[in-house]
């Protein structure tokens, strides 16, 4: 018997709107799916792109990135950095073939408890449909002998 | 005045320590070369492919003192860049150019580099573009397989890094362990990853010489890779790296109003 | 059937834990496995490669004496990936041992002969190693003096072994550290270790020296040496350049044709005189 | 004294089905994309039909560029350590060039001189090498300058040379008579060795006098010139059938992990830094040195033969033309 599939989602989130809205969430009691461990991070400005990088490679079916939104960072510009650095990383995974349908980027501040429950469960609904992402965690193995 | 000639009077003055050039390599290839005196000009010429402003960088180079570089486009570009970030001087580097008379000029400044360049406009080899055009046309997965099939034979000799004149990092960060941010070995995800920080760190700073793509010894097209990258920063944010000595880099800044459709 | 895995470590158990100096550590290690702490052997000046599990593997002498059986123990520095990764470790915790490699101090050959030790900084533990081997063995050996410093006080490692040395009448244990690295209560010497050994100026008559420090001290003490009349061939001291395998195999700790992992790490100054200085 | 056959062309495609169906992997050059690689295949139609070199060398095949040498579970105060076992397949090796066939020499020269590494044997004990004397050089090749020859049978079990009407047969070996068995009707005794085939190629330097005078040669400036335009990238180095300098890299997480062997290359500026910053190879120039030095000093005074068999592999794969041979004809002449 094959277990069903539950995907893994990694979300990276900034201390200061995002970690504050998912507490908010909790707080609220809205109730959303369980599949998101929340890696906390001062600021979106200081989510290297690796960071994604390494979440795939050590199992992660989904990524979720987010942060303030723009002209609220709590460094006053670490998300505009941070917006930069995406557009450019986003368009080069997709050129190397890499499937960023499965990293969702957004904006959750501190007052969108409800907006934080809506992501995990729409891209949890939506890695679930895509399946594990299975290409990626191969490579791990691939070329040692 | 034509190049040995120059680089001869340029030695000779003491006006600079070495000529870095191109000279007739084995194999018919054409490869760099450094003439320190004015007795070893003789065989200096301009035609070559390896982006020479990689050597300015370097210590055993900047050791010599000030050199003269014969400098095609993508050489000048590199200089501008590598000035724009702040890793050589003015008066550090002579660059040499042929003008439309076939003269040999001395490019002693900035400005002077930059006009130059004005007047050949900065363009991907089509070959290049061809295939930058077919992969944007694949699937997603047909991409996947492209690159996961190239960087198979990566074999991470590090030739692509270590030809190109932007990386001049005294300790890249392929070499840092602390944490062991990519992999070391040669497999397919310290592959994967080495190319994909390579291209990310070359993103808004690669001036598109494509020099990592001719020194892969294995023939992978990375530098469609980096190209990639800054190509995506110049449709994004209108700049292109190497067009001049004070440019920003395009990653440590940020205009309120940068367009993107993706975050929600 | 097939051969030995050369790159398997024995695995050997935290015992011991003792604090010498600012990131400077020593751990006692005792074979997890009965039958290789049996036949586990060694002679003072051969080194091993050390796991940290999780991080790799780093080239240390064995800073005790192989004449301590039952355990064997390696002070390290903090400084890059793999001694961090030692660092983080606990008494009761497992790491990796492969060795012993390479060559010895030949202390067979020096009976009846004074041993002079200088040493600084956290270079004295593989000179702790042959020191603890000739105490053990104390009447087979003249006079034996000591002279060992460090920045400052606190810098000094094996404390506790200073003390003890100081103690006995049979070992003339001269402490020094760098000027300004003194305490009020520093009773020892203030001055950098090749000053120390002038004012000492120990007598080459029947003398082996053994040298070991940072590059500067053995640049400033071997000239010292030879003026004082000793010959290359009585000076020894030994190398640490980069290895990763350890058995000659890797390519990257040669100095010259020499490897140091297989020919050294101990040279004496007359074959160090033969090599080029890459070290 | 090798045994000494004729092999019709045609006889080509049986041998290699026969060798297949010996349940033997044939790794073997073919042209992709324009590139001439070892590639496994299983008819002679698939091997590429003109090619000098491979980019890159053979001795992957028993060295590869990463392979596991052991692997380990960490669980509260315990390791529970796993030795790694080499997949060792049956190999035959085909087409290589002498030079190369003669690189495995080398290479065990290293990976045995003491203690003895069970992975490279592994691989080595499964592996028959069948080398192709050659009729065609190139501007990188210089074997005759170190000893060995278009037509050299050293370290090939079986070495074939083109005649007008097919191969001749050198079996030199247990390994290479067991191919033969395979197929020994293919095989027709010859009485003489025609090498008639075979491309000339005058030696360029006098490789015993420049070993000889290599030691007094260390301080002298003539590497630090020669390797201005050397970029210090490894591509030299992981090309060459016998450069076996390797690096070993730990992969772990928190629960398990695994150590892995790597190709490495003394052309690196961290390849012998130590931890403390110091470096006893500071510049390019001390490293390409190391290169030499390894190759044509280190290696005869320890093993008792060179370290470099004169393919031509790094002068091809250099991305600034650092020509080998070049290089050390200006030694020699130094």
């Amino acid at each position: 018997m094959t277990e069903p599939f539950e995907p893994k989602i990694t979300a990276f989130v900034c201390n200061w709107c995002t970690y504050a809205g998912a507490d908010l969430t909790g707080t609220s009691r809205i109730k959303y799916q369980s599949n998101v461990r929340v890696l906390r991070l001062p600021c979106t400005g200081r989510i290297d792109f690796m960071l994604l990088a390494k979440a795939f490679a050590r199992g992660a079916d989904g990524i979720i990135i987010s942060g303030c939104h723009p002209n609220d960072c709590h460094y006053t510009s670490g998300n505009y950095h941070a917006r930069r650095r995406w557009m450019i990383y986003r368009n080069l995974m997709d050129f190397m073939g890499i499937d960023t349908a499965r990293i969702t980027f957004s904006w959750v501040s501190a007052a969108e408890g409800a907006k934080w429950a809506e992501l995990v469960n729409e891209v949890t609904t939506g890695i679930r449909a895509m399946g594990p992402y299975t290409e990626y965690k191969q490579l791990a193995n691939a070329g040692v002998e | 005045m034509e190049l040995r000639e120059k680089a001869k009077q340029l030695l000779e003055s003491g006006e600079v320590k070495a000529v870095i050039g191109y000279e007739p390599g084995t194999q018919g290839a054409r490869r760099p070369a450094f003439a320190s005196s004015a007795a070893r000009t003789g065989r200096l010429g301009f035609e070559g492919e390896q982006n020479l402003a990689s050597y300015v960088t370097r210590k055993e180079v900047k050791r010599l003192g000030r050199v003269a570089v014969a400098a095609r486009p993508p050489v000048l570009r590199a200089l501008l860049q590598l000035m724009a970030e702040r890793q050589i001087k003015e008066q550090e580097v002579l660059p040499l150019v042929l003008d439309a008379d076939g003269q040999v000029q001395e490019l002693a400044t900035a400005q002077a580099m930059e006009e130059h360049l004005a007047l050949s406009p900065q363009q991907i080899p089509a070959r290049d573009r061809e295939l930058m055009d077919r992969l944007g046309g694949m699937t997603r997965q047909e991409r996947w397989d492209f690159w996961q099939g190239e960087l198979s034979r990566c074999i991470k000799c590090y030739a692509c890094r270590n030809s190109c004149p932007m990386c001049y990092c005294e300790h890249c960060t392929m070499d840092c362990n602390r944490p062991q941010w990519v992999p070391v070995p040669s497999h397919a995800l310290g592959n994967l990853e080495y190319h994909m920080v390579r291209a990310m760190h070359l993103a808004g700073r690669c001036v598109e010489c494509g020099d990592c793509g001719r020194a892969c010894p294995v023939g992978i097209p990375i530098h469609l890779l980096t190209f990639n990258a800054e190509e995506s920063v110049h449709a994004q944010f209108g700049q292109r790296a190497g067009a001049s000595s004070k440019l920003d880099y395009a990653l440590s800044t940020f205009r309120p109003d940068d367009k993107e459709t993706f975050i929600r | 059937m097939s051969e030995n895995n050369i790159y398997l470590p024995y695995l050997l158990r935290i015992a011991k834990i003792t604090e010498e100096a600012p990131s400077v550590r020593t751990f006692r290690l005792e074979f997890v496995d009965e039958e290789a702490a049996s036949s586990f052997d060694f002679k003072t000046g051969q080194f091993g490669l050390y796991s940290a599990f999780g991080e790799g593997e780093s080239t240390f002498c064995i800073a005790s004496s192989p004449t301590r059986k039952g355990y064997i123990e390696c002070t390290f520095r903090e400084v890059g990936r793999v001694t961090a990764g030692l660092a983080d470790k606990e008494v009761g915790d497992i790491v990796g041992f492969r060795g012993p490699y390479g060559n010895v101090f030949p202390i067979d050959q020096w009976r009846g002969k004074n041993l002079l030790f200088i040493t600084g900084g956290i270079a004295l533990p593989p000179l702790r190693s042959v020191i603890w081997n000739c105490l053990d063995l104390r009447e087979q050996f003249k006079d034996i003096t000591i002279v060992y410093g460090a920045r400052s006080v606190n810098d000094l490692v094996y404390k506790h072994e200073l003390k003890e040395w100081e103690e006995r009448p049979d070992v003339n244990l001269v402490c020094t550290v760098d000027p300004g690295g003194e305490t009020p209560d520093w009773t020892g010497k203030v001055g950098f270790v090749p000053l120390i050994v002038e004012q000492l100026a120990p007598s080459p008559e029947n003398t082996i020296a053994l040298v070991c420090g940072p590059p500067i001290l053995i640049k400033l003490t071997m000239p010292l040496l030879k003026q004082l009349g000793f010959t290359p061939e009585s000076i020894y001291t030994t190398l640490e350049n980069r290895m990763k395998c350890g058995v000659g195999k890797c390519g990257r700790c040669n100095t010259g044709k020499s490897y140091v992992c297989k020919d050294g790490p101990v040279y004496t100054l007359d074959q160090l005189n033969q090599l080029p200085a890459e070290y | 004294m090798a045994d000494m056959y004729q092999l019709a062309s045609a006889s080509l495609d049986p041998l290699f089905a026969a060798i297949t169906a010996s349940g033997r992997r044939i790794l073997a050059p073919t042209d992709q994309d324009g590139r001439t690689e070892l590639n496994p295949v299983t008819r002679f139609g698939q091997v590429a039909k003109d090619y000098v070199q491979t980019t890159l060398s053979a001795k992957e095949a028993v060295f590869p560029k990463v392979e596991q040498l052991l692997s380990y579970t960490l669980l509260p105060g315990k390791v529970d350590l796993v030795d790694a076992e080499p997949a060792a397949v049956p190999t035959v090796v085909f087409g290589i060039r002498p030079c190369e066939a003669s690189g495995f020499q080398a290479l065990d020269a290293v990976f045995n001189w003491d203690y003895r590494d069970k992975f490279f044997n592994a691989r080595m004990e499964q592996l028959t090498v069948i080398g192709m004397g050659c009729t065609r050089r190139d501007d990188a090749c210089f074997c005759t300058s170190v000893g060995g020859g278009p037509g050299s049978t050293r370290g090939s079990d079986i070495l074939l040379t083109p005649t007008a009407s097919g191969y001749l047969a050198e079996v030199q070996s247990d390994k290479g008579r067991a191919i033969v068995a395979l197929a020994a009707k293919l095989f027709t005794p010859a009485a003489a060795a025609d090498k008639s085939m075979l491309v000339a190629l005058p030696a360029a330097f006098d490789q015993p006098a420049l070993s000889a005078k290599l030691p007094a040669m260390f301080d002298s400036p003539l590497w630090a010139e020669q390797s201005l335009r050397c970029v210090g990238c490894g591509a030299c180095a992981f090309v060459c059938p016998t450069c076996v300098c390797f690096d070993i890299q730990e992969e772990a997480d928190t629960r398990q992990g695994r150590r892995l062997r790597t190709w490495d290359s003394c052309g690196y500026h961290m390849f012998t830094l130590h931890a403390s910053g110091h470096n006893p190879r500071e510049t390019q120039g001390a490293r390409w040195r190391q290169r030499i030095y390894h190759k044509f000093s280190t290696y005869p005074e320890r093993y008792g033969q060179l370290g470099c068999v004169g393919c031509g592999k790094c002068t091809r794969a250099c991305p600034v033309d650092m020509n080998l041979q070049e290089h050390l004809v200006e030694a020699s002449q130094a």
